[in-house]
C-alpha cells in the first residue's frame, strides 16, 4: 500500500505554483509516493481549496501540501484534515495562527518585500525623498501575498503602511497609485500605463510579481523611460534573465521547489515513522529562505548576484 | 382633417346626433360609459377624444378599419393601456383601472386579440391565472396550496359546456393546442368568470365556419345570463346577425352609433371607411 | 335588415348541419420507447437524474474510495452553498431573467453578519437577520431596476455584481474573521457547520438546509399561486399580465427571495468555513456555478420551463464530477475541461430528448 | 353559384364605393426637442456618444492631466483588444446570441502563435495563419452547436470557454514566451505593438486595426445582404428563415467571424504586451468585457437592434472612466465599484431616452 | 376513422372520385403536384398522404377546419417544412425543396400565416430580404454594396400599385406599421416577386373589409398576369367569389376539389366539416 499525499496550491496557472507542483512531483516520483494536485480557480479562491482539503481526506490522503489563500479561512478545514489524521504541511505562506498545520515551509512574504525596499531606498540614495513610486499589486481582493508584499516593500523603502492589513490606504505623497494586475503580463501594462498618463515622472516601480514586471518594462519601454527602477518578488528563471538584462533592478528569489520537495519528504517520513518536521531554530516555521538578486549590490542589503540566481532559480 | 384634440362642451358632442334619435340611446342609464378618452403612442393618437357606451344586457359590436384604434378602445376600458385623458363609469362610479386586474376584479372579464395565454402552463393553469382556488383549510390558509382537481372539474365542465373541443387532458400544455382550441379556452375563460361585462376582440379571426358559429352561440348564451357583452369584428354578416347595437368606430373615435335593424351593411361599412357620413355628422370639428 | 345577414350567414353554414364534433384524433404509437420518451418530456428533471446516476456508476468504478459514506456526504456538503445559490438562480431564471450577482450577495451578506457582530457588538441573532435583511435588500433592488426601470437583467446584476463585490471589500477592509473568534463569541453565526454523526458519517446541518430550501420551494413553484405566477411571467410577460398576473411585483419579490436566499448561503459560508472571508471565491465564481447547475438542471435559460429538482441533479452532477475527478487524480485543469464538456453534453442530451419525443 | 357568393359580399361592400383612400394621418408635433427625441431614436449609437462627449468633459475638468494628447492615445490603445473583442461580441450578440468563449478564444490563439514558432520552429507568418485559422475554427465549432444542435448560445459558449482556456493552460504548460525571446526570433508576431509618432504621441498600430474594423464591420452590417441577414437572424429567427435567410448558415458564419476577431485580439495581444502569456486576464474578463462595451454601445442582448459603432463608443466610455478615475485618483476598488454605477446608469440613461422619443 | 397512413395503388386513390368526373379535373399538366405527402409532428399526423395539384393560371382555394394541415401543406410545398414522405413536382420536373430559399428560387413565393418580416429592419429591407441587389460594377462585386436606391424605388412602386396603403417613408420599421398594412406588404412582396406560384395563407384574417377587399382586387391582378394562386381561407363568400376550384382539406388530406360554380357554400362547409360526404368518397379507406 503506497503513501499518497496531496498539494493544493492557491491557482494552478501561476508559473510560481507550476513549478512547486513540477518540484512535487519530481520528488514524490523518487520516493514513491502517490501526489495528487488541486489548486484554486482564481486567486484568493480558498473555497476550492476547502474542497479540496475535503477530497483529500476521503481519498485516505497521508499528508496534504497547501499554500493557503486566506490564511485564516482556512484553518478550521485544515484542523478538520489533522483530526482525521492527516499531516498538513503549509507551504509558502503560513496560516494564521501558525500552529494551525503541523508544520510549516515558507518564506516570509513581508521579508522578501522588505528587502526590495530596502534596497530600492539604497540605490536612490538621496533622491528616495522625493521619488514617485507605482505599486502594481495583484487584486482588487487583496489576499495575503498581496499585502504582505506590498506593505513589506513599503516598511523598507520607509513609507508609513498605516493598516498593515490593507494596501492602498497610504497618503505618502509618493506613492503615485496603486493598481491591480492579476500577476500578468497584460495586467502589468495596462496599469503601469494609466499610472505613467496619471504622472509621466515615475521612477519607481514595485510589482506582485516579475510576469507583472514584464509588463510594467513594457509599457516603460513604450513610453522611452526604460531607465526607471523595478522591482520584483519570486525569483523565477525567466524573472532572474530580466535582472540581468536590466529590465528588473532586483527582485527576491525564492524557492517553491525547495518548499515542495522538502514537505513531500516530511510526508513521507510522517507515513513511515510518524515523526513530524521541526521547525528552524528560533522561528515558528521552516524557513526555505529568500534573497535578493540584483546586479546592483548596495551598502546595507545582503543579496546575491544573477549568476548565483541563476543556479538557484526555479522554472 | 382635424384630428388634434378640441375640447367641446359635452352638450355639443356628437354622441350619435339624429343617428341616435332613431332610437339607439337607452333610457337605462349604461352599465360602462366612457367619456373623451384620449391615447397617444409617440406620434400615433390611436383614441382621440372617444365616448363610450354599453347598456346593460346587450350585445354592442364595436367595428372599424384597421388602425382604427378598437383594441386600444378595449384595452383603455379593460385596464390594459391607461388613457392619457378622459374618464370611465362602471355601473355610475367612476372608476380608472391601472392594471387588467382591477377591471377582472371589477368584473370585466376580456378576450384581448392576442389571447394572453402562458403557452407552457396547462390550461386549467391558464384558465384561473391570476385567480387561482385554494384548497379548503389549513393547506389552503397556511400552506396555500392550490386546489388542483377543483380547478380542473371547473375547467372541464366549462370546456365542455362550450362544446367546442374534445380536450382530452384538461392539463395539457396550451402551447399542444392548435389555433382555434386555444382561442376556444381564451373565449370560455372570459365567458365563466365575467360578471358584469365580457369583452372580446376579434374571437372568430383565425377560427374556421364551424369554430366561429360556435363562439357565436356562446356570446348568445352569456347575454342570455345577463352579461352584456363588447365584440369587435371584421366580419359584417356576424356583427349584423349578432348585435344589439353597433359602434362605429373611425380615426381613433367613435363616430356614431347604429342599430342592425336601422341600417344596412353597406350602410355601415360605407360609414366606418368614411365613404360616407351618418346624417348629422360632420367630419370636420 | 338583420335578417338579411341571417341570411348570408345561413346561406353557407346550414352546411354545418351534422358536423362531426370531434377534431382529429390520433392513435398513440405505443411501445416501450416511446412510453419511455413521453416519460422523460413530462419530467423535466428526469435527463439530470439520468446522467447522475451514471456519472455515479462510472466514478465508482474508476475511483476506490468513492463509494464510501464519507465521500458522499462530502460531496453533499461541498454543493451546500452552489445548491442555495441556485434556488435563487432558479427562481431568477424561470422569469426569463439571470442573476450574476447572487455570489457577491452572498459573500457580502456574510460580511455583513460577521461586522455587525465585531465591528459593532451586535449580538450574533440580531447580527444575521439584520444580514438577511440586507440581503434581501440587494436583491430587491436588482429587481427594482429590473421591473420598474425595465433594465435587462443581465446588465442590472451584472453592475450590481460589480457594485457590491467592491462594497464587500471597500467595507470589510480585507479582514478574515478568524474561526476561533467566532466560535466563542457569536456561535450563532456558525450554526449551519455543526454536523449530525449516524454511524459516524458526518451529514452538516447545511446539507439538510439546502435539500430543505430544494423541497420547500419546489412545493411553493408548483402547488401556489405564486409558483404559478413565477413561470407564467417567464414564459410571456404581456400575456401574463393581460391575464391578471402582477409581473412587476412578481419580479421583485423574485429578485428580493433570491437576495434573501444568497443571504442564506452566506451565513451557511460562515458554518461551513468557520470564518469570515470577503475575498470568498464563491463573490466571483458563485453566478457562473449556480447557472452551471440551473443550466445542467435543464431549466431554461428563455424562462417559463423546468424544475428546482433539475437544478439540484445539476448541482449534484458538478459535485459528483469534481469529487470524482479529484479522486482519480486528474490534473485540475482537465476537471475544467471536462466539467465544460458536461456542460455542452448535458444539454444536448436534454436537446436531444426533447426533439425525439417531441 | 358564384353569384351567390359575389351578392352575399357585395351586399355590404357596397359601402366600399368613395371610402377614404388614405389612413389617418397625424400631423408631427414640430419643436427642437421633439426633433433631437426623433433623431436620438433613429440613431442607435448616438446616446453612447452623448455619454461619451460628456463625461469627457467631466474627467477633463476634474483631471489636470486628461486632456493631454498622450492620455488620449493611452485610452485608445487601452481598450484596442476590446475594442477588437467587442467586434466579434457584436455580431453575435445582433443575432440574439452571446459568446461567453471571445476571451479564451484570444488568449488561446495568442498562445497558438507563440508556440506554433518557439515549440515547432514554424516561421512566424505561418504560426500566425494557422493562429488566425485555429481561431476561426473554435468560433465556428461555437456555431455549429448553436446552429446545427440548436444548443443555447449561453451555455455552449459557457462550457466552450472553459474548454478552451483549460486547453489553453494545458497545451502551454504555463510557460510565457518573453518579449525579448519574440523581439529577437519572431518579430511579426509583435506587429500590431508598433507605433506611429505624429507630433510625438504615440500610436499603435493596434489602434489603427481596431478602427478598421468597427469601420469595415459598420459598412458590412449596414451596406451588405449579409449584414442585413444579421440582423434579420436575431430579430426572428423564424421569420427570417421563411422570408429567404439561410439563418443556420449565417449563425455558423457569424461565430466563425467572431473567432477570427478574437484570434486577431490574440495577435495584437502579442504586440502589445511584447510576451505571449497563457494566464492574461483577457481570457477570463474578455467576454464580460465585451459584452460590457456592446451594452453600454446600445445594442440590445435580444438580438438585431443596434450599431457597432454604438460598441465602439461603449468601450471608449469604459476606457475614459477607467483612465478618468484613475486620474482623479480614486482607489481600485471604488473604480471597480464605480465601472458598475456606470453601467447601470448609460442602460437606464439609453431606457429613459427611448422611452421620451418613443 | 382510420388514420393510420395506408398506401393504396395510385389508380385507387380518391383523387376527388366523381366529383372530379364533373369536369375539374383539367387536361392541361399540373403546375404544382404533390401525392402522398406525409408530416408528422410527435404524436400529430398533420398531412397524411396529401395529394394536391394546382393547374396553370388558376386561382386554387384551400379550405378546410382548423388544425385540418392547411398550412402545413402550403409550408411542404413551398420548402419551410420538409415532408416525412411524399413528391413534389414542378412543371413536370421533380423538386425537393429542403428551404424555403430553394422553392423562392424555383419562383414559388409566399405569404405564411404569420407573414415572416423581421421587425426591426425596413420595409425595402423586408421586401427584399433574401435577394438584395447590388449595386452595378465594382462597389457590387467586390464590395457587396446594397443598391439601396433602387430597392427602394421599387419597393415604392410595387407599394403604390398595391394602392394598399399611404406609406410615407419606405425606410420605416415594419414593427411601426398597423397589422393591416403589415399584412399589404407582405402580399406585395409575394405578388411583386412570384414567377411561377404564389401562395397565400390567409392573407385577410385580420384585415379590415375595405382592405380585404383589397387583396381581393390584388389577386386577379396577379392571376391576369397568369401567375396561378393558391389561396387559403375560412372566408367562404371570398373563396367562392374568387377561386377558379376549391380543395376541400380535412384531417390531413384533400377531401375533394370542387368548381364554385357547381356547389354551394353550403354544401363546401358541409364536405369541409364532415357533415356530409362528397359522392363517391368514402371517408373509411
Ligand atoms: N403599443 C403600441 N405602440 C405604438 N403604436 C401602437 C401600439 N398599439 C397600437 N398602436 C397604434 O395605434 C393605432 C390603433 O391600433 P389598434 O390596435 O387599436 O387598432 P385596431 O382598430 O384594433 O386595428 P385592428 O383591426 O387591425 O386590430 C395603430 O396605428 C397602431 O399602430
Ligand atoms: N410546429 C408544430 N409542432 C407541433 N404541431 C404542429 C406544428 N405545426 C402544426 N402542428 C399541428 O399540426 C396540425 C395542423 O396544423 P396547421 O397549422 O397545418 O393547420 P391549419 O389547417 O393551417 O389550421 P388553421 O386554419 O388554424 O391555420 C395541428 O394539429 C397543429 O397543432
Ligand atoms: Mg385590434
Ligand atoms: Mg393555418
Amino acid at each position: 500500500e503506497g503513501v499518497s499525499a496531496c498539494l493544493i496550491t492557491k491557482t494552478d496557472t501561476n508559473p510560481f505554483f507550476v513549478k512547486m507542483k513540477e518540484g512535487a512531483e519530481a520528488k514524490a516520483a523518487e520516493l514513491g509516493v502517490t501526489l495528487k494536485s488541486y489548486a484554486g480557480k482564481i486567486d484568493g479562491d480558498h473555497e476550492s481549496q476547502v474542497a479540496a482539503i475535503e477530497a483529500c481526506v476521503a481519498d485516505g490522503a497521508k499528508g496534504i501540501l497547501i499554500t493557503a489563500s486566506d490564511t485564516k479561512a482556512i484553518v478550521d478545514s485544515v484542523k478538520a484534515a489533522r483530526d482525521a489524521g492527516v499531516l498538513v504541511i503549509a507551504l509558502d505562506t503560513p496560516l494564521d495562527p501558525i500552529d494551525a498545520a503541523d508544520a510549516t515551509f515558507a518564506t516570509d512574504n513581508f521579508q522578501a518585500g522588505l528587502l526590495i525596499g530596502q534596497w530600492a531606498r539604497a540605490t536612490l540614495g538621496d533622491a528616495a525623498a522625493n521619488a514617485k513610486i507605482a505599486m502594481l499589486d495583484l487584486a482588487i481582493s487583496q489576499p495575503s501575498v498581496d499585502v504582505l508584499r506590498d506593505q513589506g516593500f513599503l516598511t523598507g523603502f520607509g513609507i508609513d503602511t498605516k493598516d498593515p492589513n490593507k494596501w492602498g490606504d497610504e497618503d505618502d505623497p509618493r506613492i503615485v497609485g496603486n493598481e491591480v494586475t492579476a500577476g500578468n503580463e497584460e495586467g502589468g501594462l495596462k496599469a503601469m500605463e494609466a499610472l505613467l498618463a496619471k504622472d509621466p515622472d515615475i521612477n519607481v516601480v514595485y510589482t506582485i510579481n516579475e510576469p507583472s514586471a514584464a509588463g510594467a518594462y513594457e509599457a516603460l519601454k513604450a513610453a522611452g523611460k526604460e531607465g526607471v527602477l523595478i522591482v520584483s518578488v519570486d525569483g523565477g528563471c525567466p524573472g532572474v534573465k530580466d535582472v540581468k538584462d536590466g529590465v528588473i533592478g532586483a527582485t527576491s528569489q525564492q524557492y517553491p521547489l525547495l518548499m515542495a520537495a522538502l514537505g513531500v519528504e516530511a510526508i513521507a517520513r510522517f507515513a513511515a515513522d510518524g515523526t513530524k518536521p521541526a521547525p528552524t531554530e528560533g522561528k515558528t516555521f521552516f524557513d526555505t529562505g529568500v534573497a535578493l538578486v540584483t546586479d546592483k549590490p548596495v551598502e546595507g542589503v545582503e543579496s546575491i548576484d544573477t549568476a548565483k540566481g541563476m543556479e538557484l532559480c526555479w522554472g | 382633417m382635424d384630428l388634434l384634440p378640441h375640447r367641446r362642451a359635452d352638450h355639443l358632442r356628437r354622441r350619435c346626433g339624429p343617428v341616435d334619435q332613431k332610437g339607439v340611446g337607452m333610457t337605462q342609464e349604461p352599465i360602462l360609459k366612457a367619456r373623451g378618452l384620449t391615447k397617444r403612442y409617440g406620434k400615433v393618437i390611436a383614441l382621440n377624444d372617444c365616448d363610450f357606451d354599453l347598456y346593460p344586457g346587450e350585445i354592442l359590436a364595436v367595428i372599424g378599419d384597421n388602425g382604427a384604434g378598437k383594441s386600444t378602445l378595449i384595452k383603455a376600458i379593460s385596464g390594459a393601456v391607461v388613457p392619457d385623458e378622459g374618464q370611465i363609469w362602471l355601473e355610475g362610479r367612476e372608476v380608472s383601472f391601472k392594471t387588467p386586474i382591477e377591471a377582472r376584479a371589477a368584473g370585466i372579464e376580456t378576450v384581448y386579440q392576442t389571447l394572453a395565454m402562458s403557452p407552457a402552463l396547462s390550461i386549467a393553469d391558464n384558465m384561473f391565472m391570476g385567480r387561482e382556488l385554494r384548497k379548503p383549510g389549513i393547506m389552503g390558509t397556511l400552506f396555500r396550496q392550490l386546489d388542483r382537481p377543483r380547478m380542473e372539474k371547473f375547467a372541464r365542465e366549462k370546456l365542455n359546456e362550450l362544446g367546442l373541443m374534445t380536450i382530452q387532458n384538461i392539463n395539457q400544455a396550451v402551447e399542444t393546442l392548435s389555433g382555434g382550441q386555444r382561442q376556444g379556452v381564451a373565449v370560455a375563460r372570459a365567458a365563466a368568470f365575467g360578471s358584469k361585462v365580457v369583452i372580446l376582440d376579434e374571437p372568430t379571426a383565425a377560427l374556421g365556419v364551424k369554430e366561429s358559429r360556435r363562439v357565436l352561440e356562446l356570446i348568445r348564451d352569456v347575454k342570455n345570463r345577463g352579461i352584456p357583452i363588447i365584440l369587435i369584428s371584421h366580419n359584417m354578416p356576424h356583427v349584423f346577425e349578432i348585435a344589439d347595437r353597433i359602434h362605429i368606430h373611425r380615426l381613433g373615435r367613435r363616430l356614431c352609433v347604429i342599430r342592425p335593424q336601422d341600417y344596412t351593411m353597406s350602410d355601415a361599412v360605407a360609414f366606418m371607411t368614411g365613404a360616407r357620413l351618418p346624417e348629422g355628422v360632420t367630419e370636420a370639428a | 335588415m338583420s335578417n338579411d345577414a341571417k341570411s348570408v350567414s345561413s346561406a353557407y353554414e346550414a352546411g354545418l348541419k351534422g358536423a362531426a364534433e370531434t377534431v382529429a384524433e390520433f392513435h398513440e404509437e405505443q411501445g416501450a420507447l416511446k412510453k419511455l420518451q413521453h416519460w422523460l418530456h413530462q419530467t423535466p428533471s428526469a435527463v439530470p437524474m439520468i446522467v447522475l446516476v451514471v456519472s455515479v456508476i462510472v466514478f465508482g468504478l474508476l475511483a476506490d474510495n468513492f463509494f464510501k459514506a464519507t465521500t458522499l456526504s462530502t460531496i453533499l456538503q461541498q454543493i451546500a452553498i452552489v445548491g442555495i445559490l441556485g434556488c435563487a438562480q432558479t427562481i431568477v431564471i424561470l422569469t426569463a431573467g439571470i442573476d450574476l450577482s447572487v455570489g457577491a450577495i452572498a459573500v457580502f451578506s456574510s460580511v455583513l453578519m460577521g461586522q455587525m457582530t465585531f465591528r459593532y457588538g451586535i449580538p450574533a441573532p440580531a447580527a444575521i437577520a439584520i444580514g438577511l435583511a440586507l440581503g434581501s435588500a440587494m436583491g430587491a433592488l436588482n429587481g427594482f431596476l429590473i421591473a420598474r426601470l425595465k433594465l435587462p437583467p443581465f446588465i442590472v446584476t451584472l453592475g450590481t455584481w460589480q457594485i457590491l463585490l467592491a462594497s464587500n471589500f471597500i467595507y470589510s477592509r480585507n479582514e478574515t474573521i478568524r474561526s476561533s473568534d467566532i466560535a466563542e463569541k457569536a456561535p450563532a453565526l456558525q450554526f449551519w457547520g455543526q454536523a449530525i454523526q449516524p454511524g459516524g458519517v458526518k451529514v452538516l446541518y447545511a446539507v439538510f438546509l439546502m435539500i430543505a430550501l430544494v423541497a420547500i420551494m419546489a412545493y411553493v413553484l408548483r402547488n401556489t399561486a405564486w409558483g404559478r405566477h413565477v413561470y407564467a411571467t417567464g414564459d410571456d410577460p404581456d400575456a401574463a399580465e393581460l391575464a391578471g398576473v402582477p409581473t412587476k411585483r412578481v419580479l421583485i419579490q423574485v429578485y428580493a427571495l433570491a437576495g434573501l436566499f444568497c443571504a442564506i448561503a452566506g451565513w451557511v459560508m460562515i458554518g461551513r468555513f468557520g470564518s469570515v472571508s470577503p475575498t470568498a471565491s464563491t463573490g466571483q465564481l458563485g453566478n457562473i456555478q449556480s447557472i452551471t447547475a440551473v443550466v445542467i438542471g435543464g431549466i431554461s435559460l428563455f424562462g417559463g420551463r423546468g424544475s428546482i429538482l433539475g437544478m439540484f441533479f445539476g448541482a449534484l452532477i458538478v459535485g459528483v464530477f469534481e469529487m470524482g475527478l479529484r479522486l482519480v487524480g486528474t490534473d485540475p485543469q482537465w476537471t475544467f475541461f471536462l466539467i465544460g464538456v458536461l456542460i455542452i453534453f448535458a444539454v444536448a442530451v436534454d436537446q436531444w430528448i426533447r426533439k425525439v419525443s417531441a
